[in-house]
């Protein structure tokens, strides 16, 4: 198994969703700032660690037949209990979140690895695959959430010691003070559009980079 | 189909008609140094040479005879010999070269013995048919397609209306104009014979309204005859255009995909309709045509009857010539001639003008994209919309363009005249067009590989099965004795 | 809780039974079933341009992404637009189709040997013994299989020359 | 002599009329000279630096843009910028900050118009797009409204456009206020009844010329009125449009008013307060975001008749112009392709139209 590979794949080049373009309905709801994003970000992680070792672990066990059924059982498992601890232990967070967590059952992103991935491989493999699509999924979050936070309402991080305990109240900085804040931003518009800013900005990295080994592949020509 | 006369649609481009409607028709070119008749001047297939190089011909006679599809014959201008029949510069935007016959005039003007019917009506519907095939004329509002099969399928049809197209709506052209102002008994004589060859109900000369001298010449000269209407129709372009014209005389629509005698009407051009006359009457066949001369190049804008096969470059010159460099040649009128590649190109039978014109008068731009302002839409006589049928074709999607409205598109250029963007929307329907002929040429051609390849491989596998069974016959008669043997082995 | 322990493991039972059953009667086989409609497409004439050696074994490299749906020269560009539509290709990523070619002989050079005839796929020459051969420009789908057999080298392949009626305006160029 | 042409190839027509997408701008410009001309004189020099303000920063985006795009920059001398930028300016408060203006010019052209794909692809009209996202960002800026005649110097003007706005002016209680709209869902809610309202603060000549609060170009009936109907003598628009729009608006407030004038504003009211001529004559009938057969425009300004009049009399916003225009712009390819016109030889469904045959000749 090539694990940087894999590494790669979820962070960047196959992006839950700025590759592949899943999960975007959570991803466009919750991201009202980086901290609901990070939440977000890390139940998803968390949801995908557990199906997808499960799911490698009974591979075996499970009939073809009965596989969606199996896995989808599996996947509501895993949110309801990620569900019940966030309300458990970061409450303030989960009257946020609250609602999306629930759908994360139905997120494509969880299931399509679930079906590509960890039906197919061992557990070491869909473990490493869950934690870099789930990074990759998180960090995503994050940066959208902070795009529209400081554009919205001028802060990064606000409230993040709700969601990682008063130790990280240093994370939370006010950018701007003093300028109005632009609520398009925060609302659902804004969504759309830091999203789609990333996916351009991603695109362009890529084509660069794909110019810049085109080229490199030209030299080693002459 | 609706009751409406109304055509939807269309364009009022500058007219620049008064530049060559004032002077009468010049009919006394002087003969041109050489002739170049191009075999094909019609919609179909190349006509069939009938003369050699060196042979002296007459003017008049024969010198290449329809030969395939919608063919027509071709007959010599003047007498003169048979120079070459090689390739020319066609006039054509191509600027392709096509077989053509080289006539050099001998100045004797000498005709050939002509026939003159002095009572064309004795004579039976089908033969005068073919005396105006013989006569080899065509279409020649621009369609260009052979008239002598367009009245065979008028007889096929019962023909209720017989519309004569006397509405040139294209800018610059008074071609029809002045013939019908100096030649209108011609022209309703001829009107007639066409009547009473397809034995039409209703007779009608339509000539827009803009042309009130031409109105009052063919009202004139129809008057006592009865069964001849002149109707005045509104000035828009393409009134010329037959759907149209259809549309405004009889308020029936041409159904899509059908032709206009499918619904019992059939539209001459008053060019044609007069070259019928002349070839009825006096046996003369289609060896001239009035053509217009004109364009802000031109010193001295008029019609002139010139010979068919006339360099375009002479015609200037016999109207005082070019007097600054033209930023385009055309034949044909603005709105849908084609762009001619110079000047040596010949007069052909479909030729009704001949333009040089200014960079002014073209009024051109670099496109731009297009604002949806929704002209194009309003502007198509068609209910088309162009806008629609570019962007397709622009990214090949042909499908799309076809539902665009491509399929019913008849390319006179109305959408790109109102363009505010300046997008060459005519050529991207012509360009999707010959695509789409490409694409069904290639798939025809497949088709045919394939059939052959098939019928090949019967015929090796029969040839084949043939052989092995010639074979075996003539085993078994060599070897009759030793079979039997064998097979008693194993049964035993 | 009973109840809706029995409810839930009857259910898990009949719907497996039914994905089970649907699993056996619905099953595709692994054949790709595009091949035959895409042999179908094709022309027929075996004549190998396209590197394979037939129109069977093309059709399947094509059904199976091997192969360009443009690999086809005697195809053409209609060809490679049905086949690309077929598979859900885009067409632009492809490249031009390769123009399509025709065989021409030199009638100087010709002694009439009929071996070019013979081994025509589709019979695009005609000929007799002792006489000169001419190729039907209609029929021809540009195979090189006469110009390998010609022991003259008297056929040579051209594209079709352009003529008035095939002449059509180009696209403009775009705004 | 040998004639040749030069060289261009190109197919037929040979001939154009003299439209142009540049004069077609430079037309709406023209139309738009009186009602800005007017807004500047009613609320002084900060009024004038915002219009240029955001007509600079329209050029400034779309070359911008044009340079990312590797587009000809040429194509910046189409005026669909400036006019942009224009629209744009005569939408907002007129003593706006500079960083609404210049926000708003860049929202509109690189998110409203460029994003899309450049001219003629945009499915909302931008300068009304970049309002709308103006006013839902920015609340309170986008809805304080100067009051005419104050006429500050340069240097005041200055602070109003940095954002120092109240400070300056002697009278900062009078300064900022609500439009009739605004003014009258206020006190609607607050349990008041139309007709007291409307006799104590409407008056139709103010409406006509337009001393009252509002943006440059809502203020004066009159000189939308007069811009419009260039806009028609030039054939640059249609009457459809607008006359549909404020056909069906003038209706729905006749029928509901004469019903309950206590609760409904009269027509008048309706037509002459806010931007509903405007948005008639200049937002509707953008070429690009409304549909182009006549039929479909007439659906168009019905629609965005209806949800003007809706909004402004159940919705949450005392103004609906922008939201009724924006709304029907994204029915616009659907109105487009259910009003396409009749093909000639067709029938409404695109069939081959049903004809009696000619008979044949039995020879």
């Amino acid at each position: 198994m090539n694990y940087p590979q894999l590494f790669k794949d979820g962070l960047w080049d196959n992006n839950v969703a700025m590759g592949q373009m899943l999960a975007l309905c959570p991803l466009l709801a919750v991201t009202t700032s980086a901290t609901n994003g990070l939440g977000m970000g890390i139940a998803s992680l968390a949801v995908l660690i557990l199906t997808n070792t499960l799911i490698s672990a009974v591979r075996g066990v499970i009939s073809p037949q009965v596989r969606i059924p199996v896995l989808i059982v599996m996947i509501a498992t895993a949110v309801t209990l990620t569900d019940m601890a966030i309300n458990a232990w970061m409450h303030d967070l989960y009257k946020v979140l609250g609602l999306f967590i629930a759908l994360i059952v139905t997120n494509c992103a969880i299931f399509g690895h679930a079906e590509s991935f960890a039906s197919k491989q061992p557990v070491i493999p869909a473990l490493a695959d869950a934690i870099a699509m789930g990074l990759g999924f998180t960090w995503v979050l994050v940066a959208v959430g902070a795009m529209r936070e400081v554009l919205g309402s001028g802060t990064l991080f606000a409230n993040a010691s709700l969601l990682l305990g008063p130790g990280f109240a240093w994370l939370e900085t006010t950018i701007f003070s003093t300028s109005p804040d632009i609520l398009i931003a925060i609302l659902p518009p804004g969504a759309f559009m830091a999203l789609g800013f990333l996916i351009v900005i991603k695109r362009l990295i890529d084509q660069r980079l794909r110019n810049r080994e085109e080229a490199g592949l030209v030299q080693m020509q002459h | 189909m609706l009751g409406s006369k109304r055509y939807r649609g269309g364009v009022h481009p500058v007219g620049h008609k008064a530049d060559s409607r004032d002077d009468s028709i010049l009919t006394d070119v002087p003969l041109p140094p050489m002739l170049y008749l191009p075999l094909c001047q019609h919609t179909g297939d190349d006509a069939l040479p009938l003369v050699q190089i060196g042979d002296r011909v007459l003017k008049g006679q024969k010198v290449a005879k329809a030969n395939g599809r919608l063919s027509a014959n071709l007959h010599a201008p003047t007498s003169g010999i048979i120079k070459a029949i090689d390739t020319i510069t066609m006039p054509h935007p191509s600027g392709l070269p096509a077989r053509a016959i080289w006539l050099e005039p001998d100045g004797q003007e000498q005709w050939t013995e002509l026939t003159p019917h002095p009572d064309p009506y004795s004579i039976p519907h089908e033969a005068l048919a073919g005396m105006v095939e013989d006569a080899g004329i065509v279409g020649m509002g621009g369609a260009i397609f052979p008239a002598a099969i367009k009245l065979r399928q008028g007889r096929r049809f019962e023909i209720k209306t017989f519309i004569v197209n006397g509405s040139e709506c294209e800018p610059y052209l008074t071609t029809d104009d002045k013939l019908m102002c100096e030649r209108a008994k011609e022209i309703v004589e001829g009107a007639k014979l066409v009547r009473h060859i397809i034995e039409a109900y209703r007779t009608v000369i339509a000539i827009e309204d803009n042309k009130p001298e031409a109105l009052a010449a063919i009202r004139q000269a129809a008057e006592g005859i009865g069964s001849i209407e002149v109707v005045a129709v509104p000035a828009r372009y393409p009134m010329g255009s037959a759907k149209q014209l259809i549309q405004a005389v009889t308020g029936h629509e041409v159904p899509a995909g059908s032709r206009s005698n499918d619904i019992g009407v059939l539209v001459h051009n008053v060019a044609t309709v007069y070259a019928i006359q002349q070839a009825l009457i006096y046996g003369k066949p289609l060896i001239s045509r009035v053509t217009t001369v004109a364009g802000g190049c031109i010193a001295a804008p008029r019609n002139v009857e010139a010979l068919i096969g006339t360099p375009v470059q002479h015609l200037f010159d016999s109207c005082g010539g070019v007097t600054s460099a033209p930023s385009r040649l055309l034949m044909g009128g603005p709105m849908m001639g084609q762009v001619l590649p110079t000047a040596d190109v010949p007069l052909i039978k479909g030729s009704s003008g001949l333009l040089a014109l200014t960079r002014k008068e073209v009024n051109e731009h670099v496109p731009a994209p297009c604002i949806r302002c929704g002209r194009c839409v309003n502007a198509c006589p068609m209910g088309l919309l162009p806008l629609e049928m570019a962007s397709t074709s622009r990214k090949d999607d042909f499908e799309g363009a076809q539902d665009a409205g491509l399929r019913d598109c008849i390319l006179c250029g109305s959408c790109a005249y109102v363009c505010p963007s300046h997008i060459p929307l005519v050529q991207y329907f012509e360009y999707a067009k010959g695509e789409i002929r490409d694409r069904r040429v290639g798939e025809q051609k497949m088709l045919r590989t394939k059939e052959l390849a098939d019928a090949r491989k019967a015929r090796i596998e029969a040839e084949k099965a043939a052989k092995a069974a010639a074979k075996k016959a003539k085993k078994k008669k060599a070897k009759p004795a030793k079979k039997p043997e064998p097979s008693s082995e194993e049964t035993a | 809780m009973l109840i809706a322990t029995l409810v839930l493991t009857l259910m898990g039972l009949v719907l497996g039974t039914l994905l089970a059953l649907a699993a056996r009667y619905m099953a595709v086989e692994d054949d790709n079933p595009m091949t035959g409609e895409i042999e179908d497409l094709l022309p027929g004439s075996q004549c190998g341009q396209c590197g394979f050696p037939g129109c069977g074994p093309a059709a399947e490299a094509i059904a199976n992404r091997e192969a360009d749906v443009t690999c086809c020269p005697p195809g053409g560009r209609a060809l490679a637009e049905t086949l690309a539509k077929m598979m859900d290709i885009d067409l632009s990523t492809l490249g031009d189709a390769a123009e399509p070619q025709l065989a021409v002989i030199d009638e100087t050079l010709c002694t009439g040997c009929t071996r070019c005839f013979k081994i025509c796929p589709t019979d695009a020459i005609v000929g007799a013994s002792k006489q000169m051969h001419v190729v039907v420009n209609e029929a021809c789908t540009g195979c090189e299989q006469c110009m390998e057999a010609c022991p003259e080298d008297c056929i040579s392949m051209t594209t079709e020359e352009m003529d008035l009626t095939r002449w059509h305006w180009h696209k403009p160029e775009a705004a | 002599m040998n004639t040749t042409a030069a060289a261009a190839v190109t197919a037929s027509p040979h001939a154009h009329d003299r439209s142009g997408v540049d004069r077609i701008m430079l037309n709406v410009c023209l139309a738009l000279v009186p009602v800005t001309g007017f807004g500047i004189y009613l609320f002084g020099l900060p009024a004038l630096l915002m219009w240029m303000l955001c007509i600079v920063s329209a050029l400034a985006s779309e070359a911008l843009c044009l340079w990312l795009l590797q587009h000809p920059m040429s194509r910046l001398l189409d005026g669909s910028a400036v006019l942009t930028g224009w629209l744009l300016a005569i939408t907002l408060p007129p003593w706006s900050p500079w960083w609404v203006a210049v926000g708003g010019s860049a929202f509109a052209i690189i998110i409203g118009k460029q994003i899309y794909g450049g001219i003629g692809q945009n499915l909302f009209n931008p300068a009304l797009l970049a309002r709308i996202a103006l006013l839902i960002s920015f609340p309170v800026p986008l809805t304080t409204w100067a009051i005419p005649y104050l006429n500050p110097d340069l240097g005041q003007s200055i602070q109003i456009l940095l954002g120092n706005m109240p400070t300056l002016i002697p009278t900062p209680d009078a300064l900022t206020g609500a439009t009739w709209l605004g003014d009258s869902k206020a006190a609607m809610k607050a349990g008041g009844d139309m007709t007291e309202y409307l006799s104590s603060h409407f008056n139709v000549m103010d409406a006509m010329i337009g001393e009252r609060l509002g943006s440059m170009g809502e203020t004066s009936a009159l000189l939308a009125l007069l811009g419009g109907a260039w806009l028609l003598k030039q054939r640059i628009i249609s009457w459809h449009i607008p006359v549909s729009l404020l056909g069906t608006l003038a209706v729905l407030a006749l029928v509901t008013s004469t019903s309950e004038p206590e609760r409904y504003a009269p027509v008048g009211f309706h037509l002459l307060s806010g931007g509903v001529l405007i948005g008639a004559f200049f937002f509707a009938t953008d070429y690009v975001t409304s549909p182009t057969t006549k039929l479909g425009q007439v659906i168009f300004g019905m629609g965005c008749g209806l949800l003007i009049f809706t909004i402004r009399t159940w919705g949450g916003f005392p103004e609906a112009v922008a939201f009724g225009i924006l709304f029907m712009n994204s029915l616009t390819p659907l109105i487009d392709r259910v009003t396409k016109p009749r093909v000639y030889g067709r029938n409404r469904q695109g069939d081959v139209i049903k004809h009696v045959p000619a008979q044949r000749r039995v020879n």
